[in-house]
């Protein structure tokens, strides 16, 4: 016989929502295993992007003296508006994100999410990496008291199991939490170069004044060749982030290559000086779930719980999602130190991890904004015809013609309504404040 | 006065010498000259020599004087009448130390990288392994010209020499089809020295049993003088008979690039590159290869490079004497064509 | 009892390499550090026989601090017991000054148990010299196998082993007494995916460390590292890269155009003629 | 087949069309690692000719990496050593045809950067 492999916890996956889950629950002495399938933390992780402080700060308020392993901070931010031949920016800089720390640092997920489930293994978590989960252990009564893995004599138990799988939800379907596949028209198919420049000149192309500083831009508009997408650029260290996610129903109706979308928007009269001469570096695509609410799993049941993008935490406009895992990491994590403490693992006690989220930003957000992800959809105005408008519109502005100025403004009048009628245009608005703003 | 000799591992099988063991003869003449200066002024002289392991090979050391040796020394024993580590390198570290060679080269064969970490252990000096370049040139500090040896490392992407400043002979093994292959000078007339092995049958330590003869014979791609060879852009290994096709009329071989052989598409003997072979035909085809430095490591020294690709920035471009920007799929077929045509009418 | 000795060492991923295009440099960001995996395949054989036989397998390495991973993932795989050999001093060891201190190193361990075969992985993917496994085995005045393919049997009781090694020409079995040097090809063995419970054991897995002087031996300072190296590396670069030659794209002449004008350079360069006379 | 429905082939401006440029994709996969389980696919498709029905086999197109390509003999060929296990094919295929696993611990991508 052999013996038994038993932890307190086992957290399935070593991203920001199972480190995060890891570290919180190690610091309170339970003893955790935290699974990993790549070769370590990060291998099989990816995004734009950019992490946020504030959840970072939740779980380990003393992240900026153990040198985390962050980019740039984000010192500017904002959306360019991409036309064809033009672009147009609405940044911010300054103010709020000249703090210290900042609210958001670049990062490159290789790096950084090594560092974060160092963070866990410090407070004593066990990292096992090179370890797929592939199935539960269950009770009789059907609660989950441990992970199949994919080695031989691969089980591991312990009376609470963290899921924090990814985007590829198969353990959460496993467990019946969801019923379905996430559908096509809900995930945004996200691509992107790592391109390598000198820091140097990547201050210089990004006018800024040294590697403190960096830009985080979400691009739209031609970027994804007017259909629902958005484009992102993120400034790092050494090397720069550009890439676009589109949905993925949308590359499946208008047979888009994701490559070529990507090398039509490196190849941009406005992006191409950015990236030119850079090496590329690396290359890779990963999904986002961004149907949100509506296509948010049960979160818990019996010895398990649900966290990070399984859970489809993702905040579509906002860029957020590395924040809501963590978030979620955390609040489930603590919901497990609760049923240790009251030896109740039942979804009597882990019902509280949906509670705890109900008190703080995620379920309010994602409540806020369930619409949001239908909307672009239904609105593809927003990424064709208003960056082309508002180029327009301001190219013509700051442009000297030697014609009267009233025959200057009917024409970026008449750019607009040629493309949408003003009624369309206020109809556009409201259902973007609706989007947005949950009405 | 002293005698800078230049030494060369003569390598053969049952009788048959592996080319590589000529081209180094060459090469060696070829250092030994860019020394001459130096040493007519201190009144030395310079020398390449050859030395031979065998049972009853005094024909290849005949042979070895065609190809450009001065002087052969010649280990005629039973014991050495197949290779084995010990006894070779034993019998070779007891004439490299009675004659003190300056510069010994060792083809970078199975058998010569086999010997030459060996040797130079034996004889505690320095060893240049699996060289690609070579020239006698000044170090800083040392009076008399070194060997300078340069090898691609790190899979290809770097090329470093090495020098070994305080210790002989200065060795290296070397890539065969580097370094051309030198003239034959039937008459050419030199010395054959008869050294004694010092090794008994007893003291070879190992016992070969029997040898196995590989079933079917495995593409040999480092002789060849076509070959045709493709990458990932055939995109399933199935396409290899689209490769194959446009070797059989060119009377070539097929090769692959790296990710090829990783993938499981084709066997690792036909990988052309730093982690696979060094070729040198006289016709290369790349067909479907972007041209990563390592696999041009492998194929750069071919007299004639053809890439076809559809990317024309594809880096195997830089190295190709023409290329065909297009989709391989159409160009081969078209190729595989007019190459029948053009024979067609050669042959009427 | 069986006793395997293998050598390991870390490597960088050299399909990861790259070069700084400004300096020249190596850039060593990014590229994972590996298993050289012949050494794995050398260890996957090794740890198979010690199943077989029972015994033990032990690890040696020499290197930075960093390559303890590589030495858990060693007793992930199967071994018993791990030894880094890291000092500060053996840095800049060429082949003879790392074959002097692995082999320094190997003694002491056959004296504490008996080594009954040394396993090494035919060649290091980073430098790719070989020769450390040659230079050991010369050291020990032990038999070596370079290029095994195949261990036959370990006949513990007369102290033999048979082996299966490839030549250019064709393969070779041959019997030698024990102990005895292996330098492996990947096709010794599979490498196996560990059971849950030796990867725990390795992830907890501290590994013996001896320095120049802490540890069961004391090195000759004049043998290791820069001082005991023979060779120096004069100058490192880029490859050089002969001048382009002329590009005909399809899609502007078309494709048969595009082979003709292709074939006709080749024919004018003679290689064509010179190539299909041989085929004819 | 809900999934079957999803989408239907929409057409692209011709303008916009020509303005993709051609993207020899395996150059941009030479950045990327991965450890190769050479003796298992993570990706199966499950019935050929559930593919040979398929009209517009989005896969040939949205797979960020060219995993699937239409061989010579009509079937889709599955590259899976190049694949980045994003999981659009598992979620995109109208079919749901395709047998998408994870794969062995320790294999198939390892981002350097991610």
């Amino acid at each position: 016989m052999n013996k038994h492999i038993g932890f307190d916890a086992i957290v399935v996956g070593a991203g920001l929502a199972g480190s995060a889950a890891a570290l919180v629950m190690a610091r309170e002495g339970l003893n955790v295993a935290l699974v990993e399938r790549g070769q370590k933390p990060g291998s099989k992780n990816y995004f734009g992007g950019a992490i946020y402080t504030h959840a970072i700060a939740e779980v380990l308020p003393d992240f900026m003296e153990r040198k985390p392993k962050f980019e740039r901070p984000v010192t500017e931010a904002g959306f360019w508006f991409l036309a064809e031949d033009g672009l147009t920016k609405m940044v911010t800089q300054g103010g709020k994100l000249n703090a210290e720390p900042a609210d958001a640092y670049t990062a490159l997920r290789a790096d950084f999410d090594l560092w974060w489930a160092a963070q866990a293994q410090a407070a004593g978590a066990l990292l096992i990496p090179k370890t797929t989960v592939v199935d539960f252990i269950r009770a009789a009564g059907g609660a989950v008291v441990g992970v199949m893995t994919d080695r031989p004599e691969g089980e591991i138990y312990a009376p609470v199991v963290i899921i924090s799988e990814g985007v590829n939800n198969l353990l959460t379907q496993k467990l019946g939490l969801i019923d379905h596949d996430l559908e096509p028209a809900h995930q945004a198919l996200a691509f992107k170069q790592v391109i390598s420049l000198p820091a140097k000149e990547i201050n210089a192309r990004f006018g800024l004044p040294d590697a403190n500083h960096g830009v985080a831009a979400s691009v739209l508009g031609d970027v994804s060749l007017g259909l629902p997408g958005m484009g992102f650029i993120y400034t790092n260290k050494k090397t720069i982030s550009v890439g676009l996610g589109v949905m993925l129903d949308t590359l499946a109706e208008y047979q888009l290559r994701p490559y070529e979308v990507l090398q039509r928007y490196l190849e941009h009269p406005a992006i191409a000086p950015l990236v030119a001469g850079g090496q590329l570096l690396e290359y890779g695509g990963h999904l986002i779930p961004e149907g949100g609410w509506h296509d948010m799993p049960q979160l818990y049941t019996d010895g398990a719980m649900v966290v990070g993008d399984a859970a489809t935490m993702v905040n579509a406009l906002h860029w957020e999602g590395t924040n809501m895992a963590i978030i979620s990491g955390k609040l489930a994590a603590e919901t497990a130190l609760e049923a240790h403490q009251q030896s109740d693992f039942s979804v009597r006690t882990l019902a509280g991890y949906e509670a705890r989220l109900k008190e703080g930003f995620i379920l309010k957000d994602m409540k806020q904004y369930r619409r949001f992800s239908r909307f672009l959809e239904t609105h593809p105005e927003f990424m064709g015809t208003y960056p082309a408008f508002l180029n327009d519109a301001l190219g013509g502005f700051f442009s000297a013609y030697g014609k009267p100025k009233r025959q200057l403004f009917t024409e970026i009048y008449q750019s607009l309504t040629g493309r949408r009628s003003l009624f369309q245009a206020a109809g556009d608005m409201l259902s973007m404040g609706r989007a947005v703003l949950g009405w | 006065m002293t005698t800078r000799r230049f030494w060369v591992f003569i390598e053969q099988v049952e009788g048959n010498v592996h080319p590589v063991s000529w081209e180094l003869l060459g090469v060696a003449r070829d250092l030994a000259s860019q020394v001459a200066a130096e040493a007519e002024e201190k009144g030395d002289a310079v020398v390449v020599e050859a030395v031979l392991l065998g049972d009853k090979v005094e024909a290849i050391a005949q042979e070895a004087l065609g190809y450009g040796a001065d002087r052969v020394y010649l280990i005629d024993d039973p014991v050495v009448a197949y290779y084995r580590n010990c006894p070779y390198y034993k019998g070779i570290a007891a004439v490299a130390e009675k004659y003190a060679p300056e510069v010994f080269l060792i083809g970078a064969t199975i058998l010569g990288r086999d010997l030459a970490g060996a040797v130079a252990t034996a004889l505690h000096t320095g060893l240049t392994a699996d060289c690609t370049g070579l020239e006698m040139g000044e170090v800083r500090g040392v009076k008399h010209k070194l060997l300078l040896a340069t090898r691609p490392a790190f899979g290809g992407n770097i090329m470093a020499t090495i020098v070994c400043r305080q210790h002989t002979p200065q060795m290296s093994s070397v890539r065969p089809r580097v370094f051309p292959m030198p003239e034959y000078d039937p008459a050419a007339e030199g010395e054959i020295i008869r050294e004694p092995l010092g090794v008994t049958e007893a003291g070879a330590l190992t016992c070969i049993l029997e040898f196995l003869h590989h079933q079917e014979k495995s593409v040999d791609i480092e002789y060849a003088d076509v070959i045709v060879a493709g990458g990932r852009g055939l995109e399933t290994p199935e396409n290899f008979q689209l490769i194959q096709q446009l070797a059989d009329v060119l009377g070539g071989v097929v090769g692959a690039s790296r990710p090829c052989i990783d993938a499981g598409w084709i066997d690792s003997a036909q990988q052309v590159g730093q982690s696979g072979k060094t070729v040198r035909p006289k016709l290369y085809i790349a067909a479907g290869i972007s041209g990563a430095l390592q696999h041009k490591v492998g194929m750069q020294n071919s007299d004639f490079i053809i890439a076809i690709n559809s990317d024309p920035q594809a880096p195997i471009f830089e190295v190709a004497d023409v290329g065909i920007v297009g989709d391989l799929f159409q160009v081969i077929p078209a190729m595989i064509a007019q190459i029948e045509a053009y024979q067609q009418e050669a042959a009427t | 009892m069986f006793h395997a000795l293998v050598a390991i060492k870390q490597v960088p991923d050299t399909t990861n390499i790259r070069i700084d295009p400004e300096t020249g440099n190596l850039v060593r960001e990014g590229v994972p550090a590996i298993m050289n995996p012949y050494d794995a395949h050398a260890l996957a054989e090794a740890v198979k026989w010690k199943r077989k036989l029972g015994g033990k397998v032990t690890v040696v390495s020499m290197g930075p601090p960093s390559f303890i991973t590589t030495i858990r993932e060693a007793i992930e795989l199967g071994a018993d017991r791990g030894i880094l050999l890291s000092d500060r001093k053996f840095a800049g060891a060429d082949t003879l000054a790392t074959s002097y201190v692995l082999a320094a190193a190997i003694e002491v361990i056959h004296k504490e148990e008996p080594i009954s075969l040394l396993f090494f992985g035919k060649q290091a993917i980073d430098g790719d010299t070989a020769q450390v496994g040659p230079g050991v085995a010369v050291r020990l005045e032990l038999p070596i196998l370079t290029y095994a393919t195949k261990i036959r049997a370990v006949d513990l009781e007369n102290g033999f082993v048979t082996v299966e090694r490839h030549t250019e020409h064709w393969v070779e079995v041959v019997e030698t007494p024990m102990p005895t040097m292996l330098t492996c090809e990947k096709e010794i063995a599979e490498i196996p995916f560990a059971p849950l419970p030796d990867l725990i054991r390795s992830l907890r897995y501290d590994p013996e460390i001896w320095t120049m002087s802490a540890g069961p031996l004391e090195f000759d300072k004049q043998q290791v590292g820069v001082l005991g190296s023979p060779t120096i590396v004069f100058k490192m670069g880029t490859p050089p890269l002969p001048e382009p030659g002329e590009k005909f794209n399809t899609r502007e002449v078309g494709v048969e155009k595009a082979v003709k004008l292709a074939l006709d350079k080749a024919a004018a360069a003679g290689v064509l003629q010179a190539v299909l006379g041989g085929a004819q | 087949m809900k999934r079957g429905d999803a989408f239907s082939v929409k057409k692209l401006p011709a303008q916009l069309r020509e303005s993709l440029p051609a993207v020899y994709v395996d150059d941009w996969l030479v950045s990327i690692k991965y450890f190769v389980d050479e003796e298992e696919s993570h990706l199966k498709i499950q019935e050929d000719e559930l593919c040979a029905r398929c009209e517009d086999k989005p896969c040939l197109y949205f797979c960020p990496v060219n995993v699937y390509t239409l061989g010579s003999d009509g079937r889709i060929q599955v590259a899976y050593q190049a694949c980045v296990e994003c999981g659009s094919c598992r979620v995109g295929c109208p079919y749901d045809n395709i047998e998408w696993k994870l794969p062995r611990g320790g294999y198939g991508v390892a981002y350097k950067f991610g």
